[in-house]
């Protein structure tokens, strides 16, 4: 694909003009708004795929992250801050889950949002925008503004079309995310402003470290060194976004109440976003302090598998049982990035993003199930298998991915994890493998819960999937499945990737030409 | 100093390149007392048209701003160094007047609706946008003072502008009370630094200060206590905690499209006196006056912010975010002039613009929302806003965010640029406090949000809130795209931020 | 004999410290009245204390911006007397005690 | 084509059919039609017993050296280099044909078609028959991975796989709760035993930089001999075979999955899935072989639980429970011999236990079938004049079980008891208890076997039991011949036939997985003399306990301690046990967590900051109190103090 | 200590008192008469500082207009309720802050302020020369004084004529500030007290 052409800032910003354009559609042409919103998706997840596969042939940008596709365009000169958009090993697949999930979202979304349809479609356009712009940015102050911006369209979708206790639950994201980030500002700033390039640019940044003396002021102390400071803040920001415990309560209230067309793309990207940033910026800007605070950070993986694991075990509303698992999952993602080492953060970009597909095809059975039964709660829901035997089996499958069945993608990611973290330390992997044990538990008592035992009187009439639902669940099953039989070309672009960036996180700064010269 | 006085070339008459330093005041100051008259003569059914008058009046001076921008590219002072004639002023003089056009364009429906249209309206926000003028380019003590009163009463009346009513007239009786009070601090201010340095026109003050050629020697301590009562004085306009008391009652009690009006220009055009005085006349006194503008500042972002935390009306809510967003602003001022480079001066300039942008289209939703004979104001109020009335809460929700500082709006770069100035100049403690407040402020922002997004119940009042005008409309679409422009394309403000402070008098 | 008509700066203080006790004394006023009128009246005697600073400072630094000053002040004063005045009488017409401690509608 | 490209194809082969009939079954079956589910659900693993057969052929035709055979199919992923720079720790879909996996492979097919056929009748009233069939080829599909792959990582996926479709299976009648149950419990049991195989493969991989088993048997002594590197790997792998195997501590699952329908009992639960733990402990004989310690564990724990499985055998009333012990216990023998290095030995036995266990299930679900799904044997008898067919295929897999000369059991039982008499210092012991199991094989087998077919009907149901259709007769009958003469294979009689082609399963197996600690012949001797004793003994008290005198066991019982008969029938407790160890607390402090420490201490520190900033914000807020002169009180202190303040730092 | 400085000092005590009086009466009137009585003092403290025209337009437009027309209101609204301040909280800040402001004040300007000499150059009341001239002695009151730059004034204009070419030169933006000040409060003054409404609706 040629790179005259400014491919990642099409991908950018064709939702955004998709979703200025959609304006002019009258409200009441709900088949031109779908499909519309439909064909938006459809393009940016076609050039996306374009993109992804003419990766390796693509021209490598030869900074510390090397770059493909990248632009550098001048935005605000005056404070050192640009336009600069790139993609590497990691954007790739990121940008791909991204395009994929918002694909389906657009899919499923009519059925379900009755009203005010084209309000939704507009609002998951400008999502993903912003989403995108958080993956594909370079500069840090436009990283930024993209990872706030992000919560506006969110915000409007989830006060907009939430369920019952939405403001509480959007509220509580909301502040807790900005909190987070607030914090990280900070940081970015700081980086900024005694770096000696005094730009915004991740990897003039990268190239010339910051300041390693002095000490950050506090409110009378000097407790931290600038880059432990900044470290600080970065993984307050990317441990609230991913979550971990014990920052995570906003989430299940949030998936509780978030209109489930939109969860799919909510649990599907936006939080895969915190473990992005973790191994974009996190470990990768500061990898003298990703060593001194791996043991608190792996600590918190962990505890985040078990706690997640545990509350999902007797959580009894199916979309809270969902949500805790993501933080179970989300816990094996930040063990893998901070196992540090290469077969771990391979690992986590795979499971980046199955979990990314597993969560959306979890999402959108539930919400299926809910919206037939009209019920959340597990205990009046039972013997669906019976009513639902299609369902069933996409269920079927869905959870087994879920719970980490060999043989299904996330096993690769969850295996290669695993091995990271014993590589690490061996009893990290124990007692992820408890967490796996408990994840069985969990999703089985989910699944048998709904699909099995006689049949509860509320799911009396209720009528299987019909084919569009089949159709949008089949190719999530597919990848689930085919991820998992032959994981080996995907993994093979994570691992270039991770081994990158493990490069990147070495001890001892490596000199950015060897960097080059290993990746060619 | 006897050379500098010399300078002044005493009992000559003023030349006619003063009146042209001064040309905007002018044409505002006229088209006060041409409105004045107007009024005698316009039927009392027809008073829109006095809206127009005072809109076309307030275009015709952004376009004298405008020229002389370009004009104003060697700045100088007229009238013997009582009023500096240099693109700060007019940076300031644009955000004054695009305020108060947007206000005129707001008021004649919710005058109607209040059933307080009167002439005297428009004149009063003239005679106020003239002061605030004044204030921006003063640089003598002397009409620092004046235009500062001028705006003032000018507002006292404007807050009683509703007669009738008790609240509006408590409002103007504690804004007069309070405000004179204030007052008589600044004026002592002026006359300690007056006795201190022999002058009362800013270069020359700066001039005796920063060449110790004082009445004692080294700095006195009545020059400290003076630019202290100033400070005392410029933080009460601006409503800066602890001084900011009469802050929330009086934007609560004044009719809404007034609070609108004075929330956004008083500030600003303080804003502008307090820089020109402090970052640009005594940064010689940095060290003594910085304890005290961190202070304020800290206290203004964590009072403003908690109390917003628990306040149930809407303009009370904008008024401690008006006290915390202060606050924000004198992170900018509280950054060392002297070694800054003027950073902290542009951050501030910038978040003047977006705040006055954002601010006015918060406060222009619920203005134009006004009920019959009522504003509706309570958070109970707007519930439900957003399923009648979608396009405006939705412009609200997003003001709301610009106000909390999302990126990409106005109210963000506002933010990070005060920010960076202080972390660049190593007040990081400043910034840090500023962002855990500014997280606390998502809250109630955000939670008018959500209450505009709450269904209301089957039991609650039905609230008739006022059917959008055009213009109405038209304000609030340019305050929220202006706040998404000036968020994305952050240059073009920035750079005209950047020469307004280039060749700041005095220098 | 001519000292005893000359003005030293040993009076200089104690002019300032006039000034500054009829300033507190006005502050403390506005504190402890509770009559609108007299309230005002004490914000009256605070703008007195600052003019009698400007006249000194003038006088001792031998310029007359001092004077001007004051000059300024008593104008504004009058002016803020007067739109002071007329919202008392407007507040006390629509049935206000007068008493600064009734007005107290707005809080919270 | 050459041999290797005709093994790979022949392996694809093995895995499609049954996979391809999974699939058609699952997708298509229920349009389809009853007929056609039968037909491709059969023929899909019958044709897969024809290809095993090739396999075996092919095995046994290759030269000596050559019996071991890798074929790749696609690379499954590369874990980069972990142990050294530069060299790639690749995954690879291997394949391994050897006599032990075509062996296995023989066996799964094959009782698995006969199964099949089985089910067809089986399930001829079932609704779901299409679901059932496609559960069914898809197990064999994953067994046949399990014990064709040949590296760790695709075996971990056949392994759970194969818990996949036992999970299935037993819930296959998912409405009713205890099928649910029962399969869930099963499904987590066997998730443990992957987590310990995975930890294994990190420890394996970590040191020798591959997972691919070749290379790994091949490099085992890397470890160093009797380290307790090695023993961790090997306890791992043990457990998760334990797990599998339903071998103590792991084992409670196993009676409950009798909630699936009985051909699935005779398929999964008897013959083949739960003896890959067997094999899987013979497939890394050469590892354990260097962990002496973990051999002695497994030992000791295959016998302690064939003992246990024994007694509590003994007191069951369930049908199919008492056969889920008695596999529990012969499992439990087998493990006991792998442990004690006699892998020929043990999968000897697996492959007649898989023959006489299948039967004795399938035997027993024509007896539930024909009385309508009664499971409790007191409330049966008398069922031989009904169901000649059925008791005649049933006394065989009996005599079968209990080791009495000459039937399949008696050669391969009686064969590990020598192995066990050999065995080093106090393993000893091992002989010994495994006499006492031979006895209780006999007690508990012809317990059943008199209970149910022998004495008076106790049941009007009884009078109306009829013979099992052909279908389920048949297949039955064939196994019923198997159980008579496998054993023979073992024995001097093939060697009649022709030396050049078969000389016994250990003959066979050796190049895979050795000779073991082979007992010289007089110990063999002795070892075979006792064996039968007691099994004949055992079998002898059956008779006059339950034939000749009929309550006399209840007497036998009532004179025992009371602890005894109470423990064995309550399975020794662990269900209550586990329960109360494991489960409960699990459970109880997810609830405890979820109801407190969710709300108050993560969601509490929220909250907390949330509240102490709110009420900070009232309290701010109630200094508005409205008074002018409060507001002036403040501003002037305030005022005040700012001066002092700046003055008072101007001072310093 | 000269006579003059013991005057003003004596005038100051004066005017403290009135000051007081201010906030002690308990009667609005007695208020504004102490006012008055304060006004007056100040006045004089004026004249002695040589600011004549501030002389003037203290008593003419302080204590005669402003002071008028709060008596006039107080006329008009006859407060009944007596309003003696309560002795609390706020009192105690008050005379804290009274105790803390003039002391800061004055220990500052005593110790801090150095003005040039002990005798101000043209700080003689009176003609410059009147220190050497024992005819002009006397004459405390000749309203003159050095000009501002600083030359002696012998036939220069005097006080009032010096202030009011100030104004129109120098100070002429404040001045003229002033009348749109004045403008806009008697809009204000005429808007608010208007009894019934001349339009709208």
């Amino acid at each position: 694909m040629s790179t005259s052409v400014s491919w990642l800032s099409i991908v950018l910003f064709l939702p955004l003009a998709g979703a200025v354009a959609l304006q002019l559609i009258p409200g009441k042409a709900r088949v031109l708004i779908q499909g519309w919103t439909v064909a938006i998706t459809l393009a940016t997840s076609v050039i996306v795929g374009l993109l992804v596969l003419g990766f390796n042939n693509a021209a490598a940008g030869g900074g510390p992250l090397n770059m493909r596709y990248a632009e550098n365009h001048e935005w605000i000169p005056a404070i050192g801050a640009s336009y600069h958009v790139g993609m590497d090993g990691l954007a790739a697949w990121m940008l791909a889950l991204n395009a994929g999930v918002f694909l389906l979202g657009a899919i499923v979304v009519s059925r379900r949002e009755t009203e005010r349809l084209r309000l939704f479609c507009g609002l998951l356009l400008v999502t993903e925008t912003a989403t995108a712009g958080v993956i594909l940015a370079v500069d840090m102050l436009m990283f930024y503004v993209f990872w706030e911006a992000m919560l506006i369209p969110l915000y409007f979708l989830l006060s907009n079309f939430g369920e019952k206790n939405r403001g509480k639950a959007t509220l509580k994201f909301v502040i807790y995310t900005v909190a987070g980030s607030l914090l990280m500002l900070v940081a970015i700033i700081y980086l900024k402003v005694h770096s000696p390039t005094n730009t915004f640019d991740l990897e003039a940044m990268l190239q010339n470290p910051g300041p390693a003396e002095g000490a950050v002021p506090f409110f009378g102390g000097h407790l931290l060194t600038p880059q432990q400071f900044a470290f600080i803040a970065f993984a307050a920001a990317f441990a609230i976004k991913l979550p971990l415990v014990p920052f995570h309560t906003w989430l299940p209230d949030l998936y509780e109440s978030c209109p489930p067309a939109a969860l799919m793309f909510f649990a599907g990207v936006v939080s895969k976003l915190g473990a992005f940033g973790f191994i974009r910026y996190a470990i990768t800007l500061f990898p003298h302090e990703a060593h001194d605070y791996q043991g608190v950070m792996l600590t918190l993986a962990v505890i985040s598998i078990l706690y997640g694991a545990l509350m999902a075990l007797s959580e009894t509303d199916i979309k809270r049982i969902v949500a805790y698992s993501s933080i179970s999952h989300l816990g094996f993602v930040a063990l893998g990035i901070f196992s540090l080492n290469s077969a771990g953060i391979n690992g986590a970009i795979i499971q980046m993003v199955n979990h990314g597909i597993i969560i959306a095809g979890l999402f959108l059975v539930l919400g299926i199930i809910e919206q037939r039964t009209g019920t959340r709660d597990r205990h009046e829901l039972a013997g669906l298998e019976k009513r639902m035997p299609y369902l069933y089996f996409f269920f079927l499958v869905i959870t087994l991915a879920g719970l980490g069945m060999p043989g299904m993608n996330s096993f690769v990611g969850e295996f290669t994890i695993m091995l990271g973290a014993f590589q690490t330390y061996w009893l990290l992997a124990v007692l992820a493998g408890g967490g796996v044990i408990l994840a069985c538990w969990y999703m089985l008592r989910l699944h048998q819960g709904l699909m099995h035992e006689p049949l509860q009187p509320r799911a009396e009439q209720v009528r299987d999937i019909g084919v569009r639902d089949g159709w949008v669940l089949l190719p999530l099953v597919a990848l689930m499945i085919g991820l998992g039989v032959y994981p080996h070309p995907v993994s093979d672009m994570t691992r270039t990737t991770a081994e990158h960036y493990v490069t990147l996180l070495s001890p001892i700064p490596v000199p950015v030409q060897i960097i080059q010269g290993d990746v060619k | 100093m006897t050379a500098l006085l010399a300078a002044v070339p005493a009992l000559q008459p003023p030349s006619s390149s003063d009146l042209v330093g001064l040309l905007p005041e002018l044409i505002l100051g006229g088209a006060f007392v041409a409105l004045l008259m107007l009024d005698l003569v316009v039927p009392a059914t027809k008073r829109t048209w006095l809206a127009g008058f005072s809109a076309v009046a307030i275009l015709a001076t952004m376009g004298s701003v405008l020229w002389a921008w370009n004009d104003a590219e060697h700045p100088r002072t007229v009238y013997y160094g009582s009023f500096a004639y240099d693109r700060f002023s007019l940076f300031i003089d644009g955000i004054l007047l695009g305020s108060a056009l947007l206000v005129v364009l707001i008021s004649p429906q919710y005058l109607n609706r209040r059933g307080i249209h009167y002439g005297e309206y428009y004149s009063l926000i003239l005679a106020a946008t003239t002061g605030m003028m004044l204030l921006s380019g003063a640089s003598s003590l002397m009409v620092i003072f004046l235009a500062v009163e001028l705006l003032s009463i000018a507002l006292y009346i404007l807050s009683g502008f509703s007669r009738m009513e008790e609240g509006s007239q408590e409002s103007a009786l504690k804004y007069l009370l309070l405000g004179g009070f204030a007052s008589a601090f600044l004026l002592y201010g002026m006359a300690l630094i007056y006795g201190e340095t022999g002058h009362t026109q800013l270069e020359q003050i700066a001039h005796a200060v920063a060449n110790n050629s004082l009445q004692s020697n080294p700095i006195d301590p009545l020059l400290i206590t003076g630019a202290v009562l100033m400070l005392i004085g410029f933080a009460f306009k601006v409503s800066a905690a602890p001084f900011h008391w009469w802050t929330p009652d009086v934007y609560q009690g004044a009719p809404t499209s007034v609070t609108t009006f004075m929330s956004v220009t008083t500030k600003v055009a303080s804003f502008a006196a307090l820089i020109r005085v402090f970052s640009y006349t005594l940064p010689g006194l940095y060290p003594q006056w910085s304890h005290l503008v961190f202070s304020v500042a800290i206290l203004s972002m964590v009072v403003g912010n908690l109390a917003a935390l628990s306040q149930n009306s809407v303009k009370r809510m904008l008024a401690y975010s008006g006290i915390a967003q202060a606050g924000y602003m004198l992170i900018g001022l509280a950054v060392n002039p002297a070694t800054d480079g003027g950073a902290g001066t542009v951050a501030v300039l910038y978040y003047l613009a977006a705040y006055a942008l954002t601010n006015l289209g918060a406060f222009a939703v619920i203005t134009i929302m006004a009920g019959r004979g009522e504003d509706l104001d309570r958070y109970s109020s707007i519930r439900g806003l957003a399923f009648r009335r979608p396009w405006i809460a939705a412009a609200m929700g997003l003001l709301l965010l610009s106000l909390a500082g999302f990126p990409p709006t106005a109210g963000f770069f506002g933010k990070f640029l005060v920010f960076s100035s202080a972390i660049a100049n190593g007040q990081t403690p400043l910034a840090l406090w500023g962002i855990g407040t500014s997280a606390i402020s998502v809250f109630y922002y955000l939670r008018v949000g959500v209450l505009m997004y709450t269904k209301p119940e089957a039991g609650d009042e039905r609230y008739e809130w006022s059917r959008t005008t055009v213009s109405g409309g038209a304000v609030i679409a340019a305050t929220t795209i202006g706040t998404l422009v000036f968020g994305v394309f952050v240059t073009v403000l920035y750079t005209i931020a950047v020469s307004a402070q280039h060749g700041l008098i005095p220098g | 004999m001519n000292e005893q008509y000359t003005l030293t700066t040993d009076v200089f203080p104690y002019l300032l410290a006039l000034s500054a006790f009829l300033f507190a004394v006005g502050a403390a006023g506005v504190l402890v009245r509770r009559n609108p009128l007299v309230v005002f009246m004490s914000i009256e005697l605070m703008l007195n204390a600052v003019n009698v600073a400007f006249i000194s400072f003038g006088r001792f630094l031998n310029s007359e911006e001092g004077q001007i000053f004051a000059f300024m002040v008593i104008v504004v004063a009058a002016a803020e007397v007067v739109v002071g005045l007329a919202l008392i009488t407007q507040v006390f017409r629509i049935g206000r005690e007068l008493d600064v401690d009734d007005l107290n509608e707005l809080k919270l | 084509m050459n041999n290797e490209h005709l093994i790979g194809l022949l392996c694809s082969l093995v895995l499609l059919f049954p996979l391809l009939g999974s699939a058609w079954n699952g997708l298509v079956g229920p349009v389809a039609g009853r007929r056609w589910v039968n037909l491709v659900g059969t023929a899909s693993i019958g044709a897969a017993f024809l290809v095993a057969f090739t396999l075996l052929a092919n095995v046994m035709t290759a030269p000596e050296g050559e019996k071991s055979l890798t074929v790749s199919l696609w690379q499954w992923l590369n874990l980069g280099p972990i142990v050294n720079a530069g060299q790639d720790v690749a995954i690879n879909v291997d394949f391994t044909i050897d006599p032990l996996s075509v062996l296995m492979l023989m066996v799964i097919t094959g009782v698995g078609f006969l199964i099949h056929i089985y089910s067809v009748g089986y399930m001829e009233h079932d609704e779901d028959v299409a679901r059932f069939f496609a559960y069914m080829n898809f197990f064999i599909f994953s067994m046949v991975l399990l014990v064709l792959s040949a590296d760790l990582a695709i075996l971990i996926v056949g392994w759970a796989l194969v818990a996949l479709s036992s999970y299935l299976l037993i819930g296959f009648w998912y409405q009713r709760p205890s099928a649910v149950v029962a399969s869930r419990k099963a499904f987590i049991t066997q998730v443990i035993g992957d987590v310990a195989l995975v930890l294994a493969a990190f420890m394996i991989v970590t040191r020798l930089g591959t997972l691919s088993m070749p290379l790994i048997l091949a490099n085992a002594g890397e470890f160093g001999h009797g380290s307790a590197y090695v023993t961790g790997i090997c306890v791992l792998l043990a457990i998760g075979a334990f797990a599998k195997s339903a071998q103590f501590p792991l084992h409670t699952w196993l009676p409950d999955a009798m909630e699936g329908p009985t051909p699935v009992s005779a398929l999964i639960h008897a013959a083949t899935m739960v003896t890959a733990g067997v094999y899987l402990i013979a497939r890394f004989g050469p590892l354990f072989g260097q962990s002496p310690t973990a051999q002695a564990i497994v030992a000791c724990v295959g016998m302690g639980t064939a003992v246990m499985a024994g007694i509590i055998a003994l007191s069951q009333v369930d049908i199919k429970r008492v056969i889920a012990y008695s596999t529990m216990s012969q499992i439990g023998l087998m493990i006991s011999a792998v442990g004690l290095g006699a892998y020929s030995v043990g999968m000897f036995h697996f492959m007649t236990h898989a023959i006489f266990k299948a039967l004795l299930f399938m035997a027993a679900g024509n007896v539930i079938h024909s009385l309508h799904d009664e499971q409790d044997i007191r409330l049966m008898g008398g069922l031989h004049p009904r169901m000649r067919w059925t008791a005649l295929w049933f006394i065989c897999g009996s005599f079968a079980l209990a080791g009495a000369p000459p039937f399949a059991g008696w050669w391969s039982k009686e064969a590990m008891l020598g192995f066990a008499a050999n065995a080093p210092g106090a393993l000893i012991a091992l002989f010994f208890v495994g006499l006492i199991v031979n006895v209780l094989t006999g007690i508990y087998a012809f317990r059943l076997y008199f209970t149910v077919f022998r004495g008076e009907p106790q049941t009007a149901k009884v009078y109306a039991a009829h013979e099992a259709p052909k279908v389920m007769l048949i297949p039955v009958g064939i196994l019923g011949c198997g159980a008579v003469i496998a054993g023979l294979i073992e024995s001097p009689v093939p060697s009649f036939i022709g030396n050049h082609l078969w000389q016994g399963i250990s003959t066979f197996l050796e190049p895979v997985v050795g000779h073991g600690n082979e007992p010289s012949e007089a110990v063999a001797w002795m070892a075979l003399a006792a064996g039968t004793i007691c099994s004949v003994a055992g079998i002898g008290a059956a008779y006059s306990w339950w034939e000749k005198n009929r309550g006399r066991a209840s007497r036998i019982a009532g004179r025992l301690p009371r602890l005894m008969p109470v423990l064995s029938f309550h399975k020794f407790y662990f269900d209550e046990l586990y329960d109360a160890i494991l489960v409960r607390p699990v459970t109880a402090f997810s609830r405890a967590m979820r109801r407190v420490v969710e709300p108050r201490g993560m969601d509490g520190w929220v909250r907390g900051t949330a509240a102490m900033f709110d009420d900070l914000g009232v309290g701010i807020a109630e200094r508005q109190s409205g008074l002018i002169r409060d507001y002036a009180t403040y501003m002037l202190a305030f005022a005040v103090i700012g001066i002092l303040f700046v003055l008072g730092l101007w001072a310093k | 200590m000269s006579l003059v400085n013991v005057l003003i000092i004596v005038v100051s005590v004066l005017a403290a008192m009135g000051a007081l009086g201010v906030v002690f009466s308990s009667q609005p009137i007695y208020s504004a008469l102490s006012l008055v009585f304060c006004i007056g003092m100040v006045a004089v403290i004026y004249l002695i500082l040589n600011a004549q025209f501030l002389f003037v337009v203290q008593l003419i437009v302080y204590a005669g207009a402003v002071m008028v027309l709060f008596v006039f209101i107080i006329a008009l609204l006859s407060p009944s309720s007596e309003d003696r301040p309560a002795f609390g909280v706020r009192f105690i800040i008050a005379c804290l802050a009274v105790v803390a402001i003039t002391g800061t004040v004055f220990v500052t300007a005593r110790n801090g302020v150095t003005y040039s000499g002990d005798t101000l150059r043209g700080a003689v009341v009176g003609r410059a020369d009147s220190a050497t001239d024992p005819a002009y002695a006397r004459n405390a009151f000749d309203f003159s004084v050095d000009n501002i730059d600083g030359t002696p004034g012998h036939e220069g204009p005097g006080n009032v004529q010096t202030t009011g070419g100030q104004l129109f030169t120098t100070f002429l933006l404040p001045f003229e500030i002033t009348s749109l000040l004045l403008l806009v409060a008697a809009i204000g003054a005429v808007y608010l007290t208007r009894r019934t409404p001349a339009g709208g609706h």
